[in-house]
């Protein structure tokens, strides 16, 4: 196998999964969907490592990759933890929602239109009605979960 | 009993304010009593030790040559050769030094004298500070290593800024703030400036040494590697922004008056008495030895804006209704003296501008005593809230009378001295200067002489409204129109303290001014023929770049004149 | 038929050539990579949840298209299979990444990121690290991910919340993305194909991989570096996960604690934060 | 005695000495020991100096008898006490000084320095204004003595008095342009402290400041000569000196200088200095267009204003004039200007003191004008002008300084009024004062036998001659020196009138006092000094036009020796001059009799019919008004709106700059909104940008 072309595109993959994460760091606002994007970056950091780890025939680059899947447990495990705090104290994991470390006497950011939902209303399906409409309960209908 | 050698009274000089810094905190009970006494036996023998140094110093240079001109030298390493980084701890005087240094201990056992009463606040602080900021005064002057001067440098910053935040007037916290910040953001520059010599020399020589006099040496023209002129200019500038702020040259005068007005009486007389110095003492020891050819080049610029600031400070002081004010611009004016005479370069001028620095810190140094008096009496400094003050305080109007005459220049007293040797020795650039450039040193020589008019314009009217004329007081502190009696007793309300005439201890603050006043007035030679070696080795490397520039346009003119025949075209000539 | 295609052919050579002549002022506009990076910064910002549905098929389009420049600009491996698995897997794993960052729900997000992690497990087989391979699957995608779905279900009861339908500066966060690749690539591509290169010569030979890293007793030699050469580390390591793991219980155990006085202190320090 | 100028040194010294001496030992003892009798010190030793002096004048007068016409240009005795500055080698040997220093047969060293010594010379020129200097002010400390008796600083007023003379007479000993400096000011500052001894009364402290700032300002132009001739003839001193490196440097007025007038540049130069030189003159001899501070001075006590506003200090300028006639002989254009300025203060200060009510001012302005007469005397630039010249400096001192002390025994009398409108008459009730006055009124006037007739005579005499004379190097289309003649003559009208119509509305008519006022003759230490210098008045005159003692003696100066040499025989007979001005005066004296003498009703019709004049005159033809106007008050508002300009541009430019960074934190603080993702993106684009510069530049 071409050893260098190898390196090549791993590296290139590396960077291309690295600038991918980083996107997703900067633009996504659900702390989850953050922190995967964070992963993403340290994933695109493996693969080059791996890459190099073979290029230079050398275990150091795998060894730092288990290094960096045990710390992205440890991490997965703390922020998990957070997030649930989090999640806890405001309702949400929108992370524009945490900005008292703004600097004093300055406006807090306010999303300028929050777009109403584009998903249309959920169609369930409708069945010819026959005798009495059972009664719905609203709020069981509205708590159930879609996923 | 014991000789001491000049060495160990040099070093003793610099721990003594520390340890009498160090007692005062130690002992601090929190009532002045006791922090004042140790500051005034600290002050005291710090100025018994540098006086003895001082007038050990041998006239004409005599016996420094071993020393490379540095009088009760000693240098140690200090931070170590780190990597090549000679940073040593080298103190010694030299004739540009040791007025400056005592005058500096001089001046500091005045102002404890000074605050003896005015300071209630926080005593302890207050004299230590004071004796903190003696430290860095006199080792500033003392060292000869460019770190350990730019550590001292900006060590006077701290205590003084405190001074004036803490025990100064209405608006001290600007003033202090603004004092602070300016003279900081010159002096980093003017440490990028000093760097950039040491590594200019490094380059050269492969030697990082901090070494004033030894990169003064290998730089100066002598020395086989002066700099090329843009580099000069460069470093010039750098330096420039520092001193130039600390003189305070012309346009960049401005937080002087505020610092001036906002500091306690102490504060004042330090920062007029010593710490504009070190503008005027940069200048000498940086500037000119390391860029003669910047100098050289810029000489008509600076002149001018030497002049300029003579004049305008003079001006503006007519228009000030505050005395320390007044005072402050009085002190542009003659700081603009001063650096006239050192930029006109002849022997002459040089020792009378340095003259005039040593007798500013006296005369001013006293005026602003006596406002600082004036201010602990009637609590203002409005000119036009007082008058006739010399029937109530017959002594502080003697004394006030005698400053200003020392300020004014009146022969017979310091000012004098200095001012007609620089003027003498600025008509002597001027008129041995030919060619276009002459007509206009001419003009600024001739202005510089009608700023002695101005200044004394100024302070008389200031003496003539606050001391003479029909006694005026403010409310509160004096007492009405025309009710007093022959001795100035006051027949209204005698229950009121009546305003006090000079403390003893208040003459004695003032009286070793006056001495010194009288001594350089009528024997300057004494204190001239100290400075002088050092003042001409300092000079002479940018007097000579200046000849040589003159001789070269002289030249250039010549050939644009008579164009030779071998030489078909002249070419536009450059300088 | 040959016509049309001798006639495209020189309609884009005229073009290149014009294109040339314009350009050479600015020879990054002729670089591939430059444009990959435009296009791969066009794509993803269509494709990041902006609100509306406008567009995301296109963003799709694009990425893969910039995608495909970038590829075209990779050496070759030596033989088709090789190739043909490699550019599987890094298809896979790039474009389940691009899914991670772009789905509205996080639970997708969720999923495709675990195909992200599955298609650079591949990546490690193919590279021989066979064990990290493993790992990562195992690890990542069958325990993290799975935490991670499971916290979505605790926190996230409706499934489309309003924020996860907007991006933050989604323009200059694609932007930057994209230039940081292109930066990359373009250090790459200097790298590896400059002539005072060095790294030709420095490519392993195949015997001695094959007593190295790719030696057929791959997870024992692992295990036995790991256990001598890296002992100090492991232990650091293991030692952060304890911490991790306390960390985490702590955490958890505290805020109940901390609840009521922080909705306490929140009720007068938060002025005006949406909702 | 071996050295037969020892006596002279020992004089010498002791004349500046003593009243140093009693000024410090006054100082000292005054407040608190002496109090009243602190006139005592001050007295004492100024009699003694006088008498010193006088013995100074004789022994100066025995030594130059004796003396070859080479030696009579070194000065007759030099002390030398300490060197007050020498930096060596700091001018460029000047041209000047290289070609005198070939006279003295010296090689011309490259470089010069700047030696000054406190030196102290004597020769008749100094011998006899000590002489004057000394014992005048002597008689006033004990005229003094009765007028201030009783003032809460009585101390302080012998103190300064004291010091005064030492300065002054220091000023007339020194042998060095920069001493001459240093006591040249050191004057103003006892005139200023004397000025405004009654600090209290604003016009006091006002008329000393303003007093010293016009001295100023002629000193301003006295140190730029000063300068211009150190830089022309490379030093400063007097005399020759010895150089460290060996040789002599011949002083500026040195006797291998003097020996020949080639050595003296002439030209531009020449009137530059001079030019400059004569700017000082006039600042401290009250001269057009300087005069201005003189007639305010006169809030200072009475016999301050007779002894230094009249008869010493003012005089400064005239001797320095005198010493310097070497430097003037250089340059007939300087001494034309002299001569000008002259004759223009003496007719203009004439014309103000026509008008002027108050009696001190009055006497100021003729003082002015007399000092103009001297002046003119100067600029004729002979030898018999300027003996004239110093003869009436002379005598004007005696003269002047009685009729000051008479208007002080006025004031005394009256409570301090001195406005001539207040009162009249007073012949009957102050006798003494009345009579003495009437002989310095004579004098002043130039009637036959007083002294001021014939110090003047001599003057008009000089300006005459030089008016038909031709000198060598100087042409002239314009008859200068004629219309001079003729403005000195009316001048000389216009001070017997002005000098009578003072007496007249003082001390004849009807008894009339301020209602306050209890007149009676003053006390003895008053009177005495009175009727001595009436005494002066009358006779010095005759006395010293007798023999022609005064012109030899003091032709034997080193500065004038010379220019005495060149002038063949004695001055011709001038009767027709002196009788022009005889006839001249009594017509003023008659017109001032006419007009002030009885009804007084004419005097007002005149002054209606010459109104302009009359106004004008009145009001000191608006030089303060002139001033303020064009001087001060130009100054005053620059100096306000420099100080706005200060204030606001200045430093407001530097607290703009001081904002910028406050401004540039809130253009960022936005930055720091407390987003993590604006911090990550933040982050992301830095490492690029760090990226972007490493990879593409």
């Amino acid at each position: 196998m071409n050893e260098l072309g190898l390196l090549e595109n791993m590296l290139v993959v590396g960077a291309l999964l690295f600038g991918i994460g980083l996107v997703g760091l900067c633009a996504r606002r659900n702390m989850i969907v953050m922190f995967l994007s964070a992963e993403l970056m340290l994933q695109g950091v493996s693969v080059s490592l791996v890459g190099w780890s073979r290029f230079h025939n050398d275990w150091g680059g795998q060894m730092l990759v288990i290094f960096i899947i045990a710390v992205a447990a440890c991490e997965a495990a703390i922020a998990l933890a957070l997030l649930v705090t989090l999640f806890a104290d405001r309702g949400s994991l929108d992370v524009t929602l945490w900005q008292s470390l703004r600097e004093d006497n300055l406006p807090p950011h306010v999303d300028i239109e929050v777009p109403e939902p584009t998903d249309e209303e959920p169609h369930w399906p409708t069945l010819t009605p026959a005798g009495n409409q059972p009664r719905v309960d609203a709020e069981k209908q509205r708590h159930r979960t879609h996923v | 009993m014991m000789e001491f050698s000049p060495q160990h009274l040099l070093l003793w000089s610099l721990a003594l304010p520390l340890i009498g810094a160090g007692l005062i905190c130690l002992l601090n009970d929190g009532r002045p009593q006791r922090a004042r006494t140790i500051a005034l036996v600290t002050t005291l023998l710090t100025l018994l030790v540098a006086g003895r140094v001082a007038f050990m110093f041998p006239a004409n240079g005599i016996n420094l040559e071993s020393t490379g001109g540095a009088f009760a030298l000693t240098d140690a390493s200090w931070l170590g050769k780190i990597s090549g980084l000679d940073v040593r701890f080298s103190v010694g005087l030299d004739g540009l030094s040791v007025w400056f240094y005592a005058l500096s201990a001089l001046l500091s056992f005045c102002c404890v004298l000074l605050s003896w009463e005015s300071i209630h606040e926080r005593p302890a602080t207050f004299y230590s500070l004071l004796l903190m900021l003696l430290c860095g005064m006199m080792g500033v002057f003392a060292a000869r290593d460019i770190l350990l001067f730019y550590v001292f440098f900006e060590f006077t910053l701290i205590p003084l800024y405190f001074l004036i935040g803490i025990w100064g007037h209405e608006d001290r916290n600007y003033a202090a703030t603004k004092f602070f910040l300016f003279t900081l953001t010159g002096s980093v520059l003017t440490f990028l400036g000093l760097l950039t010599v040491v590594l200019v020399n490094f380059s050269h020589t492969g030697d990082l040494t901090f070494s004033i006099p030894k990169l003064t040496a290998a730089l100066g023209p002598v020395g086989g590697h002066p700099m090329p002129l843009h580099l000069q200019l460069w470093i010039f500038a750098a330096l420039t922004a520092g001193f130039a702020i600390k003189v305070p040259l012309f346009p960049l005068h401005t937080w002087l008056p505020l610092a001036h007005t906002q500091a306690p009486a102490a504060g004042s007389v330090l920062l007029a008495g010593v710490l504009l110095k070190l503008g005027t003492y940069g200048f000498a020891r940086f500037n000119l030895p390391l860029a003669p050819e910047a100098t050289a080049w810029l000489l008509p610029a600076l002149l001018w804006i030497s002049v300029a600031g003579i004049i305008y400070g003079a001006l503006v002081a007519l228009a000030q209704t505050d005395m320390k004010r007044l005072i402050a611009y009085s002190s542009v004016s003659h700081l603009g003296f001063c650096m006239l005479g050192l930029f006109a370069l002849t022997p002459l001028a040089v020792q009378g501008g340095m003259l005039q620095a040593v007798n500013h810190g006296l005369s001013t140094g006293g005026l602003f005593a006596i406002m600082g008096m004036i201010h602990d009496r009637y609590h203002t400094r409005e000119i036009s809230a007082l008058g006739g003050l010399a029937r109530r305080t017959p002594w502080m109007a003697l004394f006030m009378v005698f400053f200003t005459f020392s300020s004014i220049g009146l022969p017979g007293l310091n000012g004098f001295a200095g001012e007609f040797l620089l003027l003498a020795g600025m008509f002597q650039r001027a008129w041995m200067t030919t060619g276009p450039g002459g007509l206009g040193l001419k003009v600024i020589a001739v202005l510089a002489v009608s700023g002695v008019v101005l200044g004394a314009w100024y302070m008389l009217w200031l003496v003539q409204r606050v001391f003479f004329g029909p006694l005026r007081e403010p409310h509160g502190t004096g007492h009405g129109h025309g009710s007093h009696d022959e001795l100035g007793h006051d027949l209204k309300q005698p229950d009121r303290p009546l305003v006090r005439d000079l403390s003893l201890r208040e003459i004695g603050a003032l009286v070793p001014l006056a001495v010194f006043i009288f001594w350089i007035g009528l024997c300057p030679q004494f204190f001239l023929s100290r400075m002088a070696p050092a003042l001409q080795e300092a000079t002479q490397p940018a007097a000579a770049a200046w000849q040589a520039r003159q001789t070269n346009e002289a030249a250039d003119r010549q050939t644009a004149l008579n164009p030779r025949p071998s030489v078909p075209v002249v070419a536009e000539t450059s300088p | 038929m040959n016509l049309l295609l001798a006639t495209i052919q020189e309609t884009w050579a005229t073009w290149t050539t014009h294109w040339h002549v314009w350009t050479q002022h600015v020879p990054m506009l002729q670089s591939r990579l430059t444009w990959g990076a435009i296009l791969l910064a066009l794509g993803m910002w269509l494709l990041l949840p902006r609100g509306g549905r406008r567009g995301r098929a296109a963003g799709a389009l694009l990425c893969v298209a910039a995608l495909g420049v970038f590829a075209s600009r990779l050496p070759f491996l030596g033989d088709w299979s090789h190739q043909g698995v490699f550019w599987l897997l890094a298809g896979v794993t790039v474009v389940a990444g691009l899914g991670t960052i772009s789905m509205r729900s996080p639970v997708y997000c969720a999923l495709w990121f675990s195909l992200a992690l599955l298609g650079t497990g591949g990546l490690f087989l193919f590279s021989g690290a066979s064990f990290l391979g493993i790992a990562t699957v195992i690890v990542y995608a069958g325990a993290i991910v799975v935490t991670f779905l499971f916290v979505l279900m605790l926190a996230q009861p409706e499934g489309n919340a309003y924020y996860d339908r907007i991006s933050w500066e989604a323009m200059a966060s694609a932007l930057s993305g994209a230039v940081l690749v292109f930066l990359l690539s373009v250090v790459l591509a200097d790298t590896f194909n400059s002539p005072r290169s060095t790294l030709a010569a420095q490519a392993p030979a195949a015997p001695a991989l094959a007593k190295g890293v790719l030696a057929p007793e791959h997870v024992a030699t692992l295990g036995g570096q790991l256990f001598s050469r890296y002992l100090v580390s492991v232990e650091v390591i293991g030692v952060l996960l304890l911490v991790a793991l306390v960390g985490a219980s702590a955490i958890i155990m505290l805020q109940g604690r901390t609840d009521a006085r922080g909705r306490a202190a929140r009720g007068a320090a938060e002025e005006g934060s949406p909702q | 005695m071996s050295d037969p100028l020892a006596n002279i040194r020992t004089l010498l010294v002791l004349v500046p000495a003593l009243p140093l001496l009693a000024a410090v030992v006054t100082a000292v003892l005054g407040p608190r020991v002496l109090k009243s009798r602190a006139h005592w010190p001050v007295v004492l030793g100024l009699g003694l100096s006088a008498i010193v002096a006088l013995m100074l004048l004789a022994e100066v007068n025995r030594h130059s008898r004796n003396m070859a016409h080479d030696s009579k240009l070194a000065a007759t005795g030099h002390v030398t006490l300490w060197r007050w500055t020498g930096i060596p080698d700091v001018l460029a040997t000047p041209p000047a000084a290289a070609a005198a220093m070939e006279k003295a047969h010296t090689t011309p060293p490259r470089m010069l320095p700047f030696d000054v010594d406190v030196t102290l010379r004597v020769d008749p020129l100094t011998a006899l204004m000590l002489s004057m200097v000394t014992f005048v002010s002597f008689l006033v400390a004990i005229y003094a003595v009765g007028y201030m008796h009783g003032d809460r600083s009585y101390w302080r007023f012998f103190a300064y008095v004291g010091l005064f003379v030492f300065s002054m007479t220091m000023l007339v000993l020194v042998s060095n342009f920069l001493l001459l400096y240093v006591f040249w000011e050191a004057v103003g500052m006892c005139s200023y402290l004397l000025i405004g001894f009654w600090y209290q009364k604003p016009e006091a402290a006002a008329a000393g400041k303003k007093a010293f700032l016009v001295n100023r300002v002629g000193d301003f132009g006295f140190a730029l000569g000063i300068f211009l001739i150190w830089i022309t003839y490379g030093t400063l001193n007097f005399h020759d000196t010895t150089l460290s490196s060996g040789g002599v440097l011949p002083g500026v007025l040195g006797q291998i200088r003097l020996g020949d007038a080639s050595l003296y540049v002439p030209g531009g130069l020449a009137t530059a200095i001079c030019l400059l030189l004569l700017v000082g003159a006039c600042g401290k001899s009250a001269q057009f267009p300087l005069h201005v501070w003189l007639p305010d001075a006169m809030e200072g006590p009475t016999p301050v204003s007779a002894l230094i506003h009249a008869a010493t200090m003012v005089t400064a300028g005239v001797y320095m004039i005198v010493r310097c006639t070497p430097l003037f002989g250089a340059s007939p254009q300087a001494q034309q200007v002299v001569a000008i300025i002259g004759g223009l203060t003496a007719l203009l200060a004439a014309i103000i003191a026509v008008t002027q009510t108050d009696l001190k001012r009055i006497l100021a302005y003729s003082t002015i004008s007399q000092l103009g007469y001297m002046f003119l005397g100067l600029g004729t630039g002979s030898m018999l002008g300027i003996s004239a010249g110093m003869f009436h400096l002379l005598t004007h001192a005696f003269f002047k300084a009685l009729l000051f002390l008479g208007a002080g025994s006025v004031m005394h009398a009256l409570g301090g009024v001195i406005d001539l409108r207040q009162f009249s008459g007073l012949r009957r009730k102050m006798p003494v004062t009345c009579w003495t006055f009437l002989i310095g009124c004579l004098a002043l006037a130039g009637v036959l036998p007083f002294a001021g007739f014939w110090s003047k005579d001599r003057i008009l005499a000089a300006v005459h001659e030089r008016a038909h004379a031709v000198v060598a190097g100087y042409h002239s289309s314009f008859p200068v020196y004629e219309w001079l003649y003729w403005v000195a003559i009316g001048t000389a009208f216009l001070t017997a009138f002005y000098t009578f119509r003072a007496f007249f509305l003082a001390f004849c008519g009807p008894e009339r006092v301020p209602a306050a006022a209890h007149p009676h003759e003053s006390p003895n230490t008053m009177t005495l000094p009175l009727a001595i210098l009436a005494a002066f008045a009358a006779g010095i005159g005759l006395t010293l036009e007798a023999g022609s003692w005064f012109d030899s003696f003091l032709a034997e100066s080193p500065s004038l020796a010379a220019l005495a040499a060149h002038e063949t025989g004695p001055a011709g007979s001038h009767l027709h001059v002196a009788v022009l001005s005889t006839v001249v005066v009594l017509i003023g004296i008659g017109l001032a009799a006419f007009f002030y003498l009885g009804e007084r009703t004419q005097i007002d019709r005149l002054a209606m019919w010459l109104r302009p004049v009359y106004e004008a005159s009145h009001r000191k033809l608006w030089f303060d008004e002139v001033y303020d106007l064009l001087i001060v008050g130009p100054l005053r508002i620059l100096a306000y709106l420099l100080s706005l300009v200060d204030r606001f541009l200045i430093d407001g430019l530097v607290n703009l700059i001081g904002r910028l960074p406050v401004w540039l934190g809130a253009v960022l603080r936005p930055t720091q909104n407390g987003l993590l993702q604006s911090y990550a993106l933040a982050m992301a684009i830095g490492v690029l940008v760090l990226l972007g510069t490493l990879v593409l530049f």
